[in-house]
């Protein structure tokens, strides 16, 4: 393998040493508003940019690596630049850019942290993500992945005179840093008993089926303990809606996706081989998740619980098409893994944009009127026209509707899925249809939920009277939603070029690439197998949706002469609207709550007619959290009780624990 | 894709066939129902009547109307003309079919229907936004529902594409294929939930609690309301088209083949007229149900969706 | 086959040992069990006259002085001061009662013997049987201060555990290096005021000596 | 020469300081003899470096890669809690918890107990290395019921009593030792001089040594804290003055395990590898565990941390045990940074404790308010003795856990589940002691920071990058080990 020129990985390290540097100026200017916000953010903003444009560089390139001297004394760091990192550094970089360049209008002065030590946290995050995305040893890579949970740990703790807030952080770090201990676990595993912990003495080593499984096993457990899979996704609806919402999004946008990379980088690049088990488990697990993350949005009263459990969703689905790419790539059918493979990474690359981009707006929604609760919140469209414009674009987006972004990775999944009859397992055959059924299921549920999330924030009437101070968002702001919006349109209109970019990934992992296909057609066709197989032109529609808005408008006007007058809303003639008589959060989401009751543990206080002051009040949570946390919590408690039997304060105890010891010890050793 | 003339021609005469003769084929269906129903019947031109009316009011609207509200009707209109665009009723050679196949097909569907459903909530009265709400969980059962019967389409033909489908359907010897049985009768549930028909909902009733589509469009008055009308009817017509399409595809015309075409016409007008025939008869003979059974009958229609997939894995393969 | 009468001497020395230590182990009486510390101590010193006039190991001489100094005549007499200034009146309270403690006793001799019989097999020393003696005395000491509920007793206990391991040193091995012992010594000495020391501490701060009132840390 | 002076001025400054502990400048003169042991313990260092292992004084006292580098640990370690100590018991008395004569006792044991800490590392000779972990205790044991309140005498008296014990029996290996030495070696002085043995290890009786051995490690084992025999160390940390607290936890649980493991190549050398390094790896991991458990019943942020001392405790005795360069470099690495974080963490927590009157976890509340050094202090203290990278924790328990998962897979869920547990404990209690609102007030003296924050800054240093002569230095540790 030719060594590349080594410029786009010096570029990158270039950008994590100036973004450490910023991090070191936020400490030394704690609070310097002005300049943290101002000066710094933008130029953090900057250099995500120049982290984007090298890593884009460097996606045809063969891999550059390099060794740091840093480290561990055996174990120096190690670098290495490929297609997968580049593709994700590329994410990393577009999607940050944006949320740096909204920073610098969003954060304000005196909100807990001071504005330098967000700062210090907020570029140190930065720079440990892609230090994980660079790493080739697993030291490296272990200390980047910590300080990046540690880093927006203390992000999402900003507000901590809280105390769910506190509880958020406690229980993200505490998930984060189980699942570190089993990453640990799986790279002590993966080395092959060598000793040698560098990712390249990993792809030699040969694996037997046992250990090359517990590594697996391992590994989705770490990564998915990150990236939020059942059953350990729980972390993610508290840690996201704590965090001041560049952080949200950045979390929800780009951290998730480091565990993606995490798993892709181990199950394809690290471990030789792959199990078709492997592969189901994933996609089961991705697909059950997508399914309870979405089910889980739908009756969220809080905006951004809402958000971050859409984002267990759509992690869901991306880890189902993980899934689907082992299985195919377990039977050696390599193109369709790829397909898989793409419509997996396709999917990360728009989640990141679209759901950046919602959180944004929420963070931005949240400033102006100090509200998240949804049943609080109504007709920020005549407020702030512009971040209600760039919402719509995320929503819908999100909603995978074409032409946007979130529609095309959608279809290529589903397409990766109707290839599944080709399968030579013939429970797979079945098995797989079913789980396309699960996956359209929850897609539609996201449009549901994501109705919900835009009309109930920006349509219809205010249902508070503060609302009314609400003003649009700053200059900055602006920036930063329109490049993230600019995102989901481009990557929704040319699905084409993009592919052409994610093969360089594809070819590297699985040696198979979609381009020869893809574009066979033409940059304007996306046809990924085959053309008869299965076409689709997001910018002929987008067109003629375009064209067709714009005839019958004119046809409208052509042939219409009447005018338009305003009047109160007609309602069937209902005197005596109010604003509260909309359908609120918990009101939308009640149809889901009924049919999907069993996974709900739901909690009701319903006034009686009697009430002088009548309240409603209903909560929805987890049962999760019964079956599984709550069991091991109490597990662990009962356990510490048992071990504090052994310490009741008399010293004649401890002797005989002591003299016990010995004894044993005694007859043992002879 | 190759463009041809042809297909140029087809294109646009189906496309404008859709879009002019839907509002005839409503006509047709209530005309059929009043039939049913022992009543006289408003004609068959009742729908041209009404747009025509529609368009030369003028259009009242509510004062907390934002620009998503008004540009919703375009959108929808939109939307259902490309879908009829897409849709093979004629000719398989569509040169535009390759923009969009059968998911893409859906996601119009969808995109049409939340924008409807966003400008609902728009105007901010309780029954705009209870409209909303059930016309969307009525929409995420039914749009799975609707995936699984062309996945089940779509395993047979080895394409998602609608043309290819039909061409393999219609042009194929002829073979029974059970699990398109079962894909049928979900096709139909999922036919009558999307176009807001009985028994999910009352296309003719303003009565509050029950309606589903009428309540978001309450706010339409004028103009916009003649586009939305119009775009329903678009809808039920393209949708009929798409169960010609996959359940009686016979007639259509291969590419390259002119002289196909008057039969393939009239085919198409007859089958339209049975299928219209076919929808008011059933909604005459069904009553309406609660609003909180429809995700059970939804739930039927997407359940027979994947039975039908498995038994295409089951029997056929 | 006659075994050396050295030898034999500090075998029935050895006996000694373990026998104090049975009494000690057995003994309710306060001040009796400072006067058996004392014997035991006696009994060390003679031990280790016996064996360094045979191996004619000089610092042996200044072992046993120093034992005979620390052992027999110092640490009694602070203990017998303390008991007096402490007013301590009270017997020995176990918490297990005497007999099951005897028993245990019995089968930790013969544990230790079994633990020293391969030692003792292969060790040059004419007095390599005694091994297991001094480990005997160690764990009963070890036992007796698990079943004392009183601190002095305990504080005893602790004491005669030394004296087991003096003379698992002077008898089992001809003596360890002289700058060893003098610090074991200074250690002892030091341990035995800071004993003291906390016994006013204690009885200042709890009122008593009874091991009882100090189980309150506890997890 | 260095070695004397290393020596002979913690000694010198014991005797100074019983005389004038209790005048107004004591503490600077305590920081100062520190400090002199400290550049002496450089000196001393400086040349093991470049000229190797040496012996001196009629070979009762040798320098080798090992004990160097926990020379000086210990001196620098002992430096700054030297300088930890200076407003914090000023503090104290400022409270009227001490009058001068406790003060100068504390004084003068505190140069005490590093004498006898540094002697234990320095000496050759075994049963000298035996009476110094003997005076170790009884240099502290008066220093944890300084206060004489009820629960420190409690402690104090537990401390003694149970360490004493243990260490008798340490004193019976010793015995045993000499006694299988002495016949290769004869009856001479030279039969417990650790150089000497290591020579002869190969030829020594198996069957005493390992008799020896267990007797060794239950003795100093219970130094060291190892489940089931820690039941001292919780009490002792808790009710302490804090600088004992932290120096016990620092520096003496390490010095306990350096006789360990001294014994432990010894009975390798005999018996090779097996009994020793089993024994250990059980040890350890027992209290892995047990300590994990503890650790969330804890109310007293002493305690608190007193157990996440014996959970490292027991990580490194189960690195040491599985042996191998790895294993062993990586426990030497954790020795030296749990050392400086735990001591760091003890001096934050001191702070802390002081400014909020109490050592109660549940009203330590929001330090990040008043002091924010402090809570930042505390909070990246905590995290870092977690294992949470970029700390230099991590850095050697990367090396274990990864050396275990290849060695002992078996191992490593009980790794895993303690982690994820003390995690839990310790990181729910510190959190909301850092965090929310404040019940804090302000203290007559300004903390010591500069110890919290160079200890932190050394340990970050050491996670990230680990300077190549430190490195050669472990590794060459860790080949004598073996």
């Amino acid at each position: 393998m030719s060594q590349a020129g080594p410029l786009p990985i010096g570029i990158i390290l270039g950008v994590i040493v100036f973004w450490l540097g910023i991090a070191l100026v936020g400490l030394a200017a704690q609070r310097r508003f002005r300049l943290v916000s101002q000066v710094l953010f933008p130029l953090g903003g900057a250099g995500a940019l120049v982290l984007a444009g090298a890593a884009f560089a460097a996606l045809g390139q063969a891999p550059a690596s390099l060794v740091l001297p840093l480290g561990l004394p055996d174990l120096p760091f190690h670098l290495r630049l490929d297609a997968l990192s580049a593709f994700f550094l590329v994410l990393l970089g577009g999607t940050s850019f944006a949320i740096s360049i909204f920073s610098a209008g969003y954060f304000r002065q005196a909100e807990g942290t001071p504005p330098g030590l967000l700062c210090l946290q907020y570029h140190m995050f930065l720079a440990s993500m892609a230090g994980v995305l660079l790493a080739d040893d697993a030291y490296l890579f272990m200390v980047a992945w910590e300080t990046m949970a540690l880093s927006s740990y203390f992000l999402v703790t900003t507000n901590h005179r809280i105390p769910e807030i506190r509880w958020a952080g406690f229980l993200y770090l505490l998930i984060a840093h189980v699942g570190a201990i089993a990453i640990l676990l799986c790279f002590g595993a993966m080395q092959g008993f060598q000793g040698d912990y560098t990712f390249a003495a990993m792809r030699q080593a040969h694996l037997s089926g046992f250990w090359a499984s517990v590594t697996f096993l391992l590994a989705l457990f770490g990564f998915g303990a990150k990236a939020g899979l059942l059953p350990v996704h729980v972390w993610l609806p508290e840690a996201h809606p704590a965090a001041p919402s560049p952080v949200s999004a950045m979390m929800s946008g780009v951290m998730l996706k480091t565990a993606v990379y995490g798993l892709l980088r181990v199950t394809f690049d690290l471990l030789d081989t792959q199990l078709w088990w492997w592969g189901v488990l994933a996609l089961g697990l991705g697909l059950i998740t997508a399914l309870y993350g979405v089910m889980f949005a739908a009756v969220q009263a809080d905006m951004k619980r809402l958000l971050a459990y859409s984002s267990v969703e759509n992690i869901g689905i991306i880890v189902a098409g993980v899934g689907l790419a082992i299985v195919f790539r377990a039977y050696g059918m390599n193109t369709l893994s790829a397909l898989a493979m793409t419509a997996a990474l396709y999917h990360c690359l728009n989640h990141a944009f679209f759901k950046s981009l919602l959180f944004l707006a929420t963070g931005h929604v949240l400033h102006a009127t100090g509200e998240r609760n949804l049943g609080k919140l109504g007709g920020l469209i005549h407020r702030m026209p512009w971040v209600a414009i760039i919402a719509l674009v995320g929503t819908l987006a999100i909603a995978s509707l074409p032409p946007l972004n979130g529609f095309v990775s959608e279809w290529l999944l589903l397409q990766a899925f109707l290839f599944s009859p080709d399968l030579p397992n013939p429970y797979l055959h079945m098995l797989i249809p079913s789980a396309a059924g699960a996956l359209v299921l929850a897609a539609a549920l996201a449009g549901y939920v994501m109705v919900k999330f835009y009309g109930v924030i920006f349509l219809g009437r205010p249902r508070e009277d503060k609302l009314a101070q609400a003003h649009d968002a700053g200059n900055w702001e602006k920036a930063g939603l329109l490049w993230l919006a600019a995102g989901c349109l481009l990557l929704g209109i040319f699905p084409v070029y993009v592919i052409a970019q994610l093969d360089f990934v594809t070819v590297d992992l699985i040696g198979r690439a979609l381009g020869d296909t893809a574009g066979k057609t033409g940059w304007l066709f996306l046809t990924p197998v085959a053309p008869e197989r299965a076409s689709y032109s997001p910018l002929l529609f987008l067109v003629v949706i375009a064209v067709g808005v714009g005839f019958t408008y004119w046809m409208v006007r052509m042939f219409y002469h009447g005018r338009l007058r305003r009047g109160d809303p007609w309602d069937c003639g209902y005197p005596a609207q109010t604003p509260r008589m909309q359908d609120t959060a918990e009101g939308f989401g009640q149809p889901i709550r009924q049919i999907f009751e069993p996974f709900f543990v739901i909690e009701r206080e319903l006034p009686t007619p009697f009430d002088g002051a009548p309240r409603y009040r209903m909560t929805t949570r987890d049962r999760l959290w019964h079956w599984v946390y709550l069991p091991v919590a109490r597990l662990a408690e009962r356990m510490t009780s048992l071990v504090a039997v052994l310490q009741q304060g008399r010293i004649h105890v401890y002797l005989m624990y002591s003299f016990g010891t010995l004894l044993l010890l005694l007859l043992f050793a002879r | 894709m190759q463009l041809t003339i042809s297909g140029l021609l087809y294109q646009t005469i189906q496309s404008l066939l859709l879009v002019l003769v839907a509002p005839l084929f409503l006509g047709w269906v209530n005309q059929c129902r009043a039939w049913f129903q022992n009543r006289s019947g408003p004609g068959l031109f009742q729908p041209y009547r009404n747009l025509l009316k529609l368009v030369n009011k003028d259009a009242v609207m509510a004062h907390g109307a934002s620009g998503l509200f008004r540009t919703t009707p375009y959108v929808l209109f939109a939307c259902m003309w490309l879908a009829a665009g897409i849709v093979p009723v004629l000719a398989t050679d569509l040169p535009y079919a390759p923009a969009a196949d059968v998911i893409a097909l859906v996601g119009v569907f969808a995109l049409a229907r939340v924008f409807l459903a966003l400008a609902a909530m728009d105007i901010g009265t309780a029954f705009g936004s209870l409209g909303a709400r059930r016309e969307m969980l009525v929409a995420f059962l039914a749009e799975p529902a609707l995936l699984m019967v062309f996945f089940t389409a779509s395993l047979i033909s080895h394409s998602t594409s609608l043309t290819t489908i039909v061409e393999t359907l219609a042009h194929r010897e002829f073979v029974v294929y059970p699990s398109m049985a079962f894909a049928a009768v979900a096709f139909l549930l999922v036919f009558l939930a999307e176009n807001a028909r009985i028994p999910v909902d009352n296309p003719a009733t303003h009565l509050e609690l029950t309606m589903i589509h009428e309540a978001m469009i309450l706010e339409y008055s004028a103009r916009h309301l003649a586009l939305i009308e119009w775009a329903v009817a678009i809808k039920l017509t393209a949708y009929t088209a798409i169960g010609i399409a996959l359940f009686m595809p016979w007639g259509v015309i291969e590419a390259g083949h002119w002289e196909g075409l008057p039969t393939a016409l009239g085919a198409f007008v007859a089958k339209l007229l049975a299928a219209g025939l076919g929808l008011a008869l059933l909604e005459t003979v069904s009553a309406k149900m609660r609003i909180f059974r429809a995700p059970e009958f939804l739930g039927t229609a997407f359940l027979l969706g994947v039975l039908g997939m498995l038994i295409r894995f089951l029997l056929e393969s | 086959m006659g075994i050396p009468v050295t030898s034999q001497m500090i075998n029935i020395l050895a006996s000694l040992m373990l026998l104090i230590a049975f009494a000690m182990l057995s003994q309710r009486r306060i001040i009796s069990l400072i006067n058996l510390f004392a014997w035991q101590g006696a009994v060390l010193v003679a031990s280790t006259l016996i064996v360094a006039g045979t191996t004619g190991q000089e610092h042996l001489f200044y072992s046993a002085l120093i034992t005979l100094v620390l052992k027999v005549i110092l640490l009694p007499w602070i203990l017998h001061r303390l008991i007096r200034r402490l007013n301590v009146k009270w017997d020995v309270e176990t918490l297990i009662n005497i007999p099951t403690t005897m028993l245990a006793g019995l089968l930790l001799v013969i544990v230790a013997f079994n633990l020293a019989l391969p030692i003792s097999e292969m060790a040059s020393t004419v007095t390599r049987s005694t091994l297991g003696i001094a480990m005997a005395c160690v764990l009963l000491s070890f036992l007796m201060m698990i079943t004392r509920s009183k601190a002095v007793p305990q504080v005893i206990g602790f004491l005669s555990m030394e004296n087991g391991l003096f003379f698992a040193a002077t008898s089992a091995t001809y003596g360890m290096p002289m700058v060893v012992e003098l610090g074991i010594a200074l250690d002892v000495l030091v341990g035995t005021l800071i004993f003291a020391i906390f016994f006013f501490q204690i009885r200042q701060t709890f009122d008593s000596l009874d091991l009882k009132h100090m189980e309150k840390l506890k997890e | 020469m260095e070695i004397l002076f290393v020596l002979g001025i913690p000694l010198a400054g014991g005797l100074v300081l019983a005389l004038y502990g209790h005048k107004d400048w004591a503490p600077e003169l305590n920081a100062a003899f520190s400090l002199a042991t400290f550049v002496a313990g450089a000196v001393l260092t400086a040349r093991i470096i470049s000229e190797g292992p040496m012996v001196a004084l009629n070979e009762q006292l040798f320098v080798d890669s090992f004990n160097v580098f926990l020379v000086a640990l210990t001196a620098f370690v002992g430096f700054t809690t030297a300088l930890f100590s200076r407003p914090y018991m000023r503090v104290e008395q400022a409270h009227g918890r001490l009058n001068p004569a406790r003060l100068r006792l504390y004084h003068s044991m505190y140069q005490l107990f590093s004498f006898t800490m540094l002697l234990a590392l320095l000496t050759n000779n075994m049963g000298i290395l035996w009476v110094a972990m003997e005076a170790a205790t009884l240099t502290t044991v008066l220093l944890v019921s300084l206060y004489r309140t009820p629960a420190s005498l409690e402690a104090a008296w537990k401390y003694f009593i149970l360490c004493g014990v243990g260490i008798a029996q340490a004193l019976f290996g010793t015995i045993l030792l000499f006694f299988a030495a002495e016949k290769v070696l004869g009856a001479g002085g030279t039969a417990l001089l650790w150089t000497h043995l290591n020579e002869v290890k190969g030829s020594l009786q198996p069957t005493v040594l390992s008799l020896s051995f267990v007797f060794l490690l239950v003795g100093y084992g219970t130094k060291v804290g190892l489940a089931p025999l820690h039941n001292w160390l919780p009490d002792a940390h808790a009710e302490g003055p804090t600088p004992i607290s932290a120096v016990l936890s620092g520096l003496l649980l390490n010095v306990a395990l350096y006789a360990v493991v001294r014994s432990k190549v010894l009975v390798d050398g005999a018996l090779g590898p097996g009994l020793g390094g089993n024994l250990m790896m059980g040890f350890g991991l027992l209290s892995v565990v047990v300590a994990a458990f503890f650790l969330s019943r804890q109310k007293d942020i002493k305690r608190l941390f007193a157990y996440s001392s014996i959970e490292h405790m027991g990580i490194i005795t189960f690195a040491f045990g599985m042996g191998g360069p790895v294993a062993t470099f990586a426990a030497l690495l954790h020795m030296t940074v749990h050392s400086l974080t735990k001591s760091a963490i003890f001096f934050a927590v001191g702070h802390a404790a002081q400014k909020a009157g109490t050592q109660a976890i549940d009203s330590i509340r929001g330090l990040i308010k008043l002091s924010p050094a402090i809570g930042w202090g505390l909070m990246l203290g905590c995290l870092a003795i977690l294992g949470m990278p970029p700390f230099g924790v991590f850095a050697s328990e990367f090396l274990i856990i990864t050396t275990a998962m290849a060695k002992h897979p078996w191992a490593t869920p009980f790794l895993l589940v303690s982690l994820g547990v003390a995690f839990a404990a310790i990181f729910g209690k510190v959190q909301p002691m850092v965090f929310g609102e404040t019940t804090a007030r302000r203290l007559p003296h300004p903390p010591a920071l500069i110890p919290v924050f160079v200890h932190l800054a050394l340990v970050l240093m050491l996670g990230l990058y680990i300077p190549p002569y430190l490195a050669e230095w472990y590794r060459q540790a860790a080949r004598l080990i073996g």
